[in-house]
């Protein structure tokens, strides 16, 4: 491992990593002298390096020229993504000439570059101006006309291509090499007539083409599903973990008071390492407040629908409940977090002393797909953390035996915990007609489904609150668990299933202390929990690019 | 705070000379005003209208293309810098591709605004303007909301107005 | 739609087995398909190759827009390219390409009514010795001044 | 002084070009000799003539050869005959009458580098010399100079042929390396070098047409010979292309450290008449210019020319006389490379069509005297900011042309026409 000095500050780095990632990170840094803490901050060497072609994820370009540092013993600046670090290497990044080479290469960079600042998504949290910011010349010297190019590409079903605005750094074009494999992507034409592009018919059309969007450090990748629907700065974010399969992507949702409006993934080495898939990339659109029940809906022996507040509706169904005796099942979609399986499963052994708890599986034939990337066949977050809780439990049932019990009456009540992805449950209809042979459905749901309004007999819909507006854990489908925050509220009158199952086997509402469960004791010691993993914002906060 | 002692002569216990010396500025003037009504202080408003300077900054002007269309890109820059927070925008995608964003909602509300002229000063492309008018009137609160259809094509615009920004020739620069 | 001919496929073929890479034979296969389409490569061209050599699209474009021996517009029976770099420069290589020009009553990159020339101004053809110069389809002729290149061009058929 | 013929003794004997004229001068004799050394001899030999590149760099072939690991993974030797320096047209030639020759120096170099395959890159506007050079290879073929085991020596060498397509950038050699796989011809970064992963990812040596014909005579005479001609530093004979305001342009073998005022005087015939000598650009339009002052002492070889500012290059003179205008050339070798920069690294891409743009501004009548400094502060900080040299190349005819005819820049921004024509850009080419 050797050591250098970067900036007088004496580091070792792994062996073979390359100075940009010996200064910004990127996996490749250690500290010089103890050995690390756990849980202790790693120490980057410091100094930013402007770049753009750069990135951890993928391979080393070497094309934007901006990352220049000052070796000493060589009189020729060197750039430091593609340069070695070697034992005793003296490295400075702060010195008038590089900085100068920076300066000159951020005004190239914009010679070209069209003044859309007022128009271009990527404003706010774009490359180039952010860098400009920090290291640019100020004074432009650009007199003559710019290039024309091509604006408002159509590259794709999801992805919008300004040519002007590429500064031709090859991220996109080297993601569809190397990353997703598909090759859409070239660069056209040389010299200042570059263009970014796909060929004819053959589109940008792949899982994970999103990712072109994040990676791409100026606004010439713009997503079709955002473009133009919020300025950034009017944004806030928070990350959370991706409910869209049981995969588990860390993500960070972008929310302001009008709702959700994208999600972005989170560098995580052992989950989803830089990308996430654009199905995950939809799963914001349910939570927003158009889509959900805001009030519980109740009807007796297929009559009018009441409508009433969230708390009462589920105090209402308790009282219902408790006069079903033992003849009460509880039905669980893989789509909450353990605390609230542990929380309403508990409840259900202990009060109404039932164990006809049954696991509402929606992607039994595509249970153990795998993409090879990262796409999960069983799109749900937390299978896993349900499956430890019931067997915590000693629960152990069928689907069948859910639907023998309705048919012989041993079933008289059912509590459904819903799905929050409704496009994931395409036998949501299916399910709801057999669960409708029951007296009693109380379904607790998040998104609307405008199929529930089938259910005969006695219905309370009671609203939830969905997964960014709990704090909780999911387990992924390699076991690894993954504790996040809740991200803000959309629809504060909402239940999570914990409180909902509280309120249903008849307790008050408490504030109680977070439940210590079953899996904390289990974790193995090394591994990395969400809160305290090794950050990396990198690709998604751009301006620290 | 500042504190004003209360002057408590005996003097001012008497009103009358007080009122009289008030008055007699009052007839003063009156006298005046009759006898050269040319240079009276005082307008018959609404019949008469005083002439503010042209660069007076009253209601806003969203201004318009040659094509009669809005100027606007809905950057939105305007709003972020509004200290009142009285501008709302919603921008959609514009089927020309040499236009790419346009406002379909571009909403002041005129009660809440404060004419500091800090959208004026945001806007990159000249789309907003203060304009000389300084009338507002409205019978509720929603007739102060003005949308697009009132602040480019309000009658007394003629048709919009255009700003002095010439597009093609920026565009044939590539700005 | 373009269609190799079964002599150029054949040709394509052999060449995709005559270097180590098949994605070498991708300038050969454009020469050969760009004669074989009237001077040119178009969309069909490269959607053909594509097909013929199992080389991604974008792949191919990539090194078709990179070169300029491969025209992106139709081009005359005769491309005449006369080098304008400086050693030809410095011969007056510039004021003869104007001169062509003029004759031919056509400006740069077009073609003539009649479908016979195009004239181009291209960069050095390792020439300079005898300049100033310009190819005309494969051939070379140097040494020209303005009546001698118009001779030759007049002489073509 | 004159012309010493190493490599061009028989070039005017047309049967020269084929397998059988070529063996009767001599030919293929020297591989005989090879075929017998070891490997590491000719590479000693190489090293000990003091053999530099003939291509441009002028980097020490037998070093560079020397660079290869030393294992069994296959190697490639490739020759570079992408000739596209503007004013070099030595490779043409040397291709054309004597394709037997290089194939001679490949079979010897490939032997001595342990190469089992070799290719000789030529550029595609070559048309004529590809013919030639494709026949000499099915003669040397079939004359069992080629192929499986050559000449019962137990040394297998296979040669082949390829076209580009017009770039420029293809001359350098990792440029060349790209297109060859298929790619676009854009240069690769280095590190890794072509030596250590070059073509396909293995070991590749890259040179020029003219250096692996050198290797001919060295072998044949041995390097002490060799060195006997040139300088201490610059040994051998070289081949010059002179080109432009000259009597006899063309290419001319000279020993490296021959004075270029006899270049252009004696074997050059002088100026055309009535006209002085301005300017000479000595290696390539990339070379920086050299005023007629500085012509007077210079000698062609790699340190004198080093010395004063500028560089060999790959030999091509380019003379320049007083009925030309400066800013004009100028504006001639920006449009070049702004048409040949691959568009990879940003300096490069946006910097020469930066140039370009400005100096047609000036030409166009457009200029300022600020765009004079901005030339120059452009030109500096593309230089070695590259992957590859195209950048400097650009850059350095820039900061010459500039540095030494600075009036002639000043005139025309000022009066809006050019100091020697008289007259604006527009006037000048209709």
């Amino acid at each position: 491992m050797p050591k250098c000095t970067i900036n007088g500050k004496e580091v070792v780095v792994k062996d073979g990593a390359t100075i940009i990632e010996a200064m910004h990170g990127g996996g490749a840094y250690e500290t010089s002298d103890e050995p690390q803490k756990p849980g202790e901050k790693k120490q980057w060497a410091e100094g930013k390096v402007a770049h753009y072609c750069w990135h951890p994820g993928l391979s080393v370009a070497g094309v934007c020229r901006l990352c220049f540092v000052e070796i000493e013993g060589n009189p020729r600046l060197q750039i430091a993504c593609n340069t070695v670090v070697t034992e005793g290497m003296k490295i400075n990044n702060t010195s008038q000439k590089v900085k100068d080479s920076a300066k000159w290469g951020l005004d190239f960079h914009l010679i070209n570059h069209p003044l859309d600042c007022p128009i271009c998504d990527q404003a706010g949290e774009c490359g180039l101006q952010e860098q400009y910011m920090e290291f640019g010349k100020y004074n432009p010297e650009m007199a003559e006309k710019k290039v024309k190019k091509h604006k408002v590409v159509d590259l794709g079903p999801t992805v919008v291509l300004d040519s002007e605005r590429c500064i031709l750094c090859s991220r996109c074009v080297r993601f569809t090499e190397e990353v997703s494999k598909t090759n859409e992507l070239g660069i056209f034409n040389r010299g200042d007539r570059s263009e970014i592009g796909t060929f004819d018919d053959k589109k940008l059309d792949n899982k994970y083409s999103l990712n072109t969007v994040d990676i791409c450090p100026v606004g010439a990748l713009t997503s079709k599903d955002f473009r133009f629907r919020q300025r950034v700065w009017y944004l806030k974010d928070a990350e959370t973990v991706c409910n869209g399969c049981s995969a588990g992507c860390n993500v960070r949702a972008y929310f302001n008071k009008e709702g959700f409006f994208r999600v972005k993934p989170v560098y995580n080495e052992e989950v989803n390492g830089y990308w996430m898939c654009d199905e995950g990339r939809d799963l914001y659109k349910f939570v927003n407040r158009e889509n959900r029940y805001l009030k519980a809906r109740r009807r007796i022996s297929g009559g009018a629908w009441d409508e009433m507040l969230p708390g009462a509706g589920a105090k209402d169904a308790a009282g219902v409940l408790k006069s079903s005796g033992d003849a009460v099942a509880l039905v669980l979609t893989g789509q909450y977090t353990v605390e609230e399986y542990e929380s309403i499963v508990g409840n259900f052994v202990n009060e109404f002393k039932s164990k006809k708890i049954y696991h509402w599986n929606n992607n039994p034939k595509t249970e153990n797909d795998f993409d090879g990337l990262l796409i999960r066949g069983d799109k749900n977050p937390n299978t896993k953390g349900l499956f430890k809780v019931l067997e915590k439990h000693g629960v152990k049932t069928s689907w069948s035996e859910l639907e023998a019990g309705l048919g012989n009456g041993s079933i008289k009540s059912v509590v459904v915990a819903g799905p929050e992805n409704l496009q994931f449950f395409p036998d949501m209809a299916d399910k709801v007609k057999t669960l409708s042979k029951a007296q009693n459905v109380i379904w607790l749901q998040s998104p609307r489904f405008a199929g529930l309004d089938e259910l005969k007999n006695n219905v309370w819909i009671i609203p939830m609150k969905s997964y960014v507006e709990k704090d909780g854990t999911f387990i992924n489908h390699a076991g690894l668990e993954q504790k996040f925050k809740r991200v803000t509220t959309v629809v504060s009158e909402a239940l999570t299933l914990t409180e909902a199952g509280d309120l249903l086997a008849g307790h008050h509402l408490l504030i109680k202390p977070a439940l210590n469960t079953l899996v904390e004791a289990e974790r193995p010691e090394d591994r990395v929990m969400l809160e305290n993993r090794k950050k990396n914002e990198f690709v998604f906060r751009r301006g620290e690019l | 705070m500042s504190v004003v002692q209360k002057n408590t002569s005996e003097t001012t216990k008497w009103f009358l000379p007080g009122i009289l010396v008030g008055l007699g500025i009052t007839f003063k003037h009156l006298a005046k005003n009759l006898l050269n009504q040319k240079k009276m202080m005082t307008l018959n408003y609404p019949e008469q209208k005083y002439e503010y300077s042209p660069r007076f900054k009253g209601n806003h002007i969203l201004t318009v293309k040659k094509d009669g269309s809005l100027r606007c890109t809905a950057c939105m820059l305007c709003a972020t810098n509004c200290p009142a927070e009285c501008i709302t925008i919603v921008a959609s995608e514009h089927e020309d591709p040499s236009v790419e964003k346009y406002p379909i909602k571009y909403e002041i509300d005129m009660l809440r605004c404060v004419f500091c002229g800090f959208c004026e000063e945001a806007c990159p492309v000249d789309a907003v303007r203060m304009g000389p008018e300084w009338q507002t009137p409205g019978v509720n609160g929603a007739n102060f909301n003005y949308g697009i259809e009132q602040l480019a094509y309000r009658p007394q615009l003629k048709g919009g107005m255009m700003s002095l920004v010439d597009d093609e020739e920026r565009h044939k620069y590539g700005i | 739609m373009f269609q190799l001919s079964p002599e150029g496929l054949k040709t394509v073929k052999s060449e995709m087995a005559r270097y180590e890479v098949k994605q070498s034979a991708i300038i050969p296969a454009l020469y050969v398909a760009q004669k074989e389409n009237n001077g040119w490569v178009n969309e069909e061209v490269i959607h053909h190759l594509s097909e013929v050599m199992e080389i991604p699209k974008a792949h191919i474009n990539e090194v078709f827009k990179f070169y300029t021996m491969f025209n992106q517009k139709p081009v005359g029976k005769f491309h005449v390219q006369v080098c304008a770099n400086i050693s030809c420069a410095l011969n007056g290589a510039r004021e003869l390409a104007s001169h062509i020009c003029k004759e031919m009553k056509i400006g740069f990159d077009q073609v003539t009514e009649d479908g016979k020339f195009t004239i181009s101004k291209v960069e050095c053809l390792g020439s300079c010795g005898t300049a100033p110069m310009m190819q005309v389809n494969e051939t070379y002729y140097e040494n020209l001044t303005p009546e001698s290149a118009m001779n030759i061009l007049r002489g073509l058929k | 002084m004159s012309e010493i013929k190493l490599l061009t003794e028989f070039y005017n004997k047309d049967e020269f070009r084929g397998i059988n004229g070529y063996q009767k001068m001599g030919g293929y004799e020297t591989l005989k000799k090879a075929l017998k050394m070891q490997p590491q001899q000719i590479i000693d030999e190489v090293k000990a003539s003091g053999l530099r590149g003939r291509g441009g760099a002028g980097f020490p072939t037998g070093t560079k050869w020397s660079f290869l690991p030393k294992n069994n993974e296959p190697r490639y030797l490739l020759c570079n005959a992408d000739e596209g320096e503007p004013g070099t047209f030595k490779d043409r030639m040397m291709m054309e009458r004597a394709p037997h020759q290089l194939i001679e120096g490949m079979i010897i170099s490939g032997h001595a580098i342990h190469s089992k395959k070799g290719y000789i890159y030529i550029r595609g506007e070559y048309f004529y010399p590809i013919s030639v050079v494709e026949k000499a290879l099915k003669e040397a073929y079939d004359a069992g100079f080629l192929g499986k085991n050559i000449l019962g020596s137990g040394v297998d060498f296979d040669l082949d042929v390829y076209a580009g397509a017009g770039a420029y950038i293809c001359g350098e050699e990792t440029g060349m390396i790209s297109s060859l796989e298929g790619l676009k011809g854009q240069p690769k970064l280095k590190p890794p070098f072509p030596a250590v992963q070059g073509y396909l990812r293995k070991p590749t040596i890259v040179n020029n047409v003219e250096t692996l014909a050198a290797v001919v005579p060295i072998i044949k005479d041995g390097a002490a010979a060799y060195k006997k001609f040139g300088t201490e530093k610059s040994p051998g004979t070289k081949l010059f292309s002179l080109s432009g305001n000259v009597m006899r342009p063309g290419n001319y073998e000279v020993p490296l450290g021959y004075p270029l005022k006899d270049m252009i005087n004696v074997l050059g015939g002088g100026m055309k008449p009535g006209r002085t000598l301005k300017a000479v650009i000595p290696g390539g339009s990339s070379a920086p210019v050299m005023n007629a002052a500085e012509v007077e002492k210079a000698t062609l070889d790699y340190e004198c020319l080093a010395q004063m500012g500028t560089m060999l290059g790959s030999g091509a003179i380019i003379v320049i006389d007083d009925s030309q205008c400066m800013v004009d050339m100028l504006g001639v070798l920006m449009h070049f490379y702004h048409h040949e920069s691959c568009g990879q690294c940003t300096p490069c891409r946006e910097g020469t069509g930066w140039l370009d743009k400005i100096v047609h501004s000036i030409l166009e009548g457009r200029g300022r005297l600020q765009d004079i400094d901005l030339l120059e502060k452009v030109a500096d900080n593309m230089k070695g900011r590259t992957i590859c040299a195209l950048s400097d190349a650009a850059a350095l005819p820039v900061l010459s042309f500039i540095a030494k005819f600075r009036d002639e820049f000043e005139f025309y921004v000022r009066e809006g026409r050019s100091k020697v024509k008289g007259t604006a850009y527009a006037e000048m080419h209709h």
